[in-house]
């Protein structure tokens, strides 16, 4: 068999998973190895881990052309949007009460934890805090991020994924967590208002005025503006199986692949950077 | 102040001992003699408390003692390696039963100390003494919170045979100077002197043999 | 022939093993792991590594000992149950166990309640890390105890008896001080033990970082750089505890 | 009472240890369970896990046999220091043994650039795993073997020679028979642990999923249930692989 | 044909042991005394071939034989308690040197098993013999392989008093069947018979006794 490997943002394991399944079943020669790390990880494992891998896919469409271009990839398909919500279950302590607008107070209150992931590692992580920054203009709450930021009731956990676990253990109460996640793992979710949650083409320039730093190329700062939330892949220049590759991204346009992202409460469309590098059998399934 | 035993049946697995009637007297120095494997250890052992008995007595004083712990027995008790504790030194040693028992009596145990001649090796570690010289911290140990009982499992045995008379005569003036009761167990009956009782394990049995007719055919044990 | 066979063979076998430490030293940025060294982020990471699995340690005294002396000294139907039981955690996969603790010590069971109840929670916390630690290493402590009570002669605590010792006292002041040594060198075995923990200790608590999960993270999150450094003064720190162990052992 | 004392403690220290395995099987989902038994990804973990602390095992098998041997019936310098450097895997943290083996064993290494000549690669694949369980577990087995050996006395050698045996045949025919049972133990006990090996397999060879990562992966990304379901079916799998061993030592 | 050694000198660590001169001959029976720790067991192992010699010769039939690998020299070597190897049954430890060896010769075999009388014991475990049975056993498998010397390490001291006298017999007896060189080191005066050499180990050096005074005080050894 041959090996397919994929790098992924936590928050896709479950749809790739989904997919790679169905794709093995009408590939059986191929086998794929999904590899989940956050999305900022996935792309130093290439840059300065020089692990190989054939697709990399990631939770902010930024990531790529920052990272990857030129040496690794040279083009980048936006295939999907989401946004940031906060994620329960019915253990949660104040589910009964929660709602747009006393959240930010009920995740600082006594016995209640809550979590977000890794800023350094995941785009969730940074995007909480965009969240959080964009929340005190919303809700005009001085020093709420602040607050966020020096809360003692709360984990930090590397990937946005990893959080799931601890919040159906019962050990989390609340977590920031990606639409399409919580949607995947029938938790009940907060939906933010538009203004904050990053999802929305129209609250673009608003989004604009937040920034985050984190470690960038060389492990030197970079600072990152809030956008909306849009995944994108690439298949990489160095990878082993580019065949392979170009079968699973067609596999996943196909019907059955939209269908897959369609019960994963992912929208699935198409928006390419730099199509003239796609490979031709891709030019051609999308008209380039 | 006699010890006396009475119908006493100990069961351990499938090994079981049986005791009709024993009895020693104070000064009295008796000996048992017995195979390897024949109960003997575990005699001793049942008369110190460390046994659960089946059934009988053990009388001492004419009060049953059997239902005390062994602690509370006062019985001085000797094994044939000694088992000198070996994270204390000589004086540790000997010093352990009055600290047990909150006796504070430093005359006597000079006394002890220079009855048995180890003064001079109080600092020595226990490891380095010679056969004879851990015999007689054992004694000293057990002697030394005044015991009524003392029980010597094959007491000559880990001994280099020019010292084993010197030492058996010890255990003989110990037992009068003392008033003590002594039982003596050993497979070996050169160990015998003097006109003592002498009993003998036949068949899980203890029995009483005529005390001027020791000599009996090797084949028995 | 025989000899220098056996010789060539045990010197490869030594190599292969010595090559990962070598190679680590060889090839780390010395500047990095200085710095690294002075960091607060390392310095915590060694605190909290180190006294959670000392107090892992003193926890597996306090409970492991009685239980090694109970194993050793007193027979009782389904004794040798008992012990493999004891043995159990060496041999499961770290995650598992991870995974079984976090549902046993979490907020939502009984024992996350109770603790709640004194103001201790153990998923992402220190007390989790100890807790982690202790399940998959006291069984090192017990088991080197539990040989050491096993050799020990009854007739000490018999003959201490016998002397006016009390069961509470014959264990004080004989049966203990006989089994100094195998306590000491179980104790030290299993704090180094606990030191390495990964598995558990992730899912349990992956924060505060120990040293492991720190490793660990550095290497998924910051590259390999880093994560050498670490890796490497890591090292330096087990030969230093390893050294120890060894001049107690003997 | 003081027994009862002993008794109490000693009955709280295994019910904290029951305690964990008792919450999984009482949480698990059993119809989800079966399912993942049923899964070929559970199956192949189990077989790759399997065979990969088998090969290790019997890779200590033919290097540390020779070394233990070696260690405990000649005398040379240095002697007491290469003992302790194989038991220093023991109580590196695992992560950091993994990142080592990376470095040394990676497609940039000597050992890896070899080894590519022969087909074989260690990093994300089978033979990373044998790698990473071997590092960490062998010491395990020669301790073991080692310590069989210091036991056997050796006049048994010396009587063989003494009727005509050469060193190689009574190594053959004498020491090894006499350390039979610590070979098999030592072999199982290591065996086991390798099969719970984390820390390393996860850095060295995340791909091919060993049953450890397979719960680590399901952790981070499937959620609770399918984690604890694994967790539950491995601890089914260790307790059986546990009275195998328990019936094999004694 | 005779066994000769000259100014030998052996060191282990800080022990030292001299041998300046002794000398045996096929069907003679030599005791060699000394106290534990003198260095008896240390000489047959010199003289079997586990001693790396500092000075000396030791010579057979006139060559010298310090030079070959103990399994070359042809000795039968028996440690006080037998090392009869645990994993193989009665046949097979007397069947060892045989293969070792390479030789097949069954009527030996049937002879030597028959003359130990242990052919009805040939299928029992090591564990299970007596003393008795274990040190006929260990006998037959050290001549089965027809040695011409035979080295003795106490071989009495693991057995029952009562057949103690009947094994001395047995050993002088098969010395002068098979016309062999035994060297029977011991600390115990009391298993000399007959009128044989005896040597003494005195201050690390082995030193002759007058054969007809093995009597000397007791304080010595
Ligand atoms: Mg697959
Ligand atoms: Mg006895
Ligand atoms: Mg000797």
């Amino acid at each position: 068999a041959e090996d397919l490997i994929i790098f992924h943002a936590g928050s896709l394991t479950n749809v790739l998973h989904e997919l790679s399944k169905a794709f093995e079943q009408e590939y059986p020669k191929i086998d794929v190895k999904l590899v989940a790390a956050g999305s900022l990880v996935v792309a130093r494992k290439i840059t300065e881990l020089h692990q190989i891998a054939d697709l990399a896919f990631v939770a902010d469409y930024t990531i790529i052309p920052e990272f990857l271009y030129d040496h690794y990839a040279n083009y980048n398909v936006v295939f999907s949007n989401n946004s940031i919500v906060l994620a329960y279950t019915n253990k949660s302590k104040y589910c009964d009460l929660i709602n747009k607008n006393n959240w930010y107070e009920i995740i600082f209150k006594k016995g209640v934890l809550f979590g977000h992931s890794n800023p350094d590692l995941d785009p969730a992580g940074y995007r909480t805090l965009m969240v959080m920054k964009l929340a005190e203009d919303f809700y005009s709450k001085n020093e709420l991020f602040e607050k966020f930021i020096n809360a003692k009731n709360k984990f930090i956990l590397k990937k946005s994924i990893d959080l799931v676990a601890y919040l159906e253990a019962g050990e989390l109460d609340y977590a920031f967590l990606y639409k399409s996640v919580a949607f995947q793992y029938n938790l009940k979710y907060l939906e933010l208002p538009d203004e904050i949650n990053l999802s929305s083409d129209e609250y673009k320039e608003n989004y604009k005025k937040v920034s985050v730093e984190v470690p960038g190329k060389d492990g030197n700062p970079m600072k990152i503006f809030g956008k909306p939330i849009n995944f994108s892949f690439t298949i990489l220049k160095n990878a082993q199986n580019k065949k392979a590759a170009i079968e699973f991204v067609k596999f996943m346009y196909s019907d059955k692949g939209r269908k897959i992202f369609k019960e994963n409460g992912m929208e699935l469309f198409v928006l390419v950077d730099n199509p003239d590098n796609l490979p031709e059998e891709l030019k051609e399934i999308w008209g380039f | 102040m006699e010890l006396q035993i009475q119908n006493l049946k100990i069961e351990v697995g499938n090994f079981k001992l049986y005791v009709n009637n024993l009895k020693v007297n104070p000064g009295e120095y008796v000996y048992i003699l017995g195979p390897t494997g024949s109960g003997k250890t575990l005699l001793l052992e049942a008369i110190a408390g460390f046994v659960t008995l089946k059934t009988g007595k053990i009388l001492f004083n004419n009060q049953d003692i059997s239902i005390l712990p062994p602690e509370k027995r006062n019985i001085g008790f000797m094994y044939q390696n000694y088992h000198l504790f070996p994270h204390l030194n000589v004086k540790k040693n000997i010093e352990f039963g009055l600290k047990m028992k909150k006796i504070k009596d430093p005359t006597f145990f000079n006394y002890i100390v220079n009855r048995f001649n180890i003064s001079h090796i109080l600092n020595r570690k226990v490891q380095n003494l010679s056969g004879g010289e851990k015999q007689r911290v054992a004694l000293a140990r057990a002697l030394v919170t005044k015991p009524k009982i003392l029980l010597l499992d094959e007491p000559l045995s880990a001994l280099d045979q020019d010292i084993k008379m010197e030492i058996l005569e010890l255990l003989h003036q110990l037992c009068q100077e003392y008033n003590l009761i002594c039982i003596h167990v050993t497979h070996d009956k050169s160990e015998i002197i003097g006109d003592c009782a002498v009993y003998r394990i036949v068949h899980s049995t203890l029995k009483k043999e005529k005390s001027d007719n020791v000599q009996v055919p090797s084949y028995d044990y | 022939m025989f000899k220098y066979l056996v010789m060539i063979i045990s010197i490869i076998f030594v190599l292969s093993i010595i090559l990962p430490f070598l190679t680590v030293f060889l090839n780390v940025d010395y500047h990095l792991l200085i710095e690294i060294a002075k960091s607060k982020e390392f310095i915590t990471s060694v605190k909290i590594t180190f006294s959670a699995a000392f107090i892992a340690t003193l926890i597996a005294i306090f409970f492991g000992t009685p239980f090694a002396y109970f194993v050793a000294r007193y027979n009782f139907p389904l004794k040798s149950f008992l012990e493999a039981i004891v043995d159990i955690p060496q041999t499961i996969p770290h995650t598992a166990a991870g995974i079984a603790l976090l549902l046993t010590l979490g907020r939502a069971s009984l024992i996350g309640k109770g603790a709640s109840i004194f103001g201790i929670s153990f998923v992402q916390t220190f007390w989790g890390i100890v807790a982690a630690m202790g399940f998959l290493s006291f069984s090192i402590y017990v088991s080197s105890v539990k040989d050491g009570f096993k050799k020990v002669d009854i007739r000490y605590e018999k003959v201490a008896r016998s002397l006016g010792a009390t069961p509470f006292k014959s264990f004080f002041y004989v049966a203990l001080p006989l089994v100094k040594h195998e306590m000491i060198t179980g104790s030290l075995l299993m704090w180094a033990r606990g030191i390495s923990e990964f598995g558990a200790v992730a899912i349990l608590a992956y924060y505060p970082m120990t040293l492991s999960v720190l490793t660990y993270d550095k290497f998924q999150g910051y590259g390999l750089n880093q994560a050498l450094a670490l890796t490497a003064l890591i090292f330096i720190i087990s030969m230093i505890i390893f050294v120890i162990i060894r001049i107690v052992q003997n």
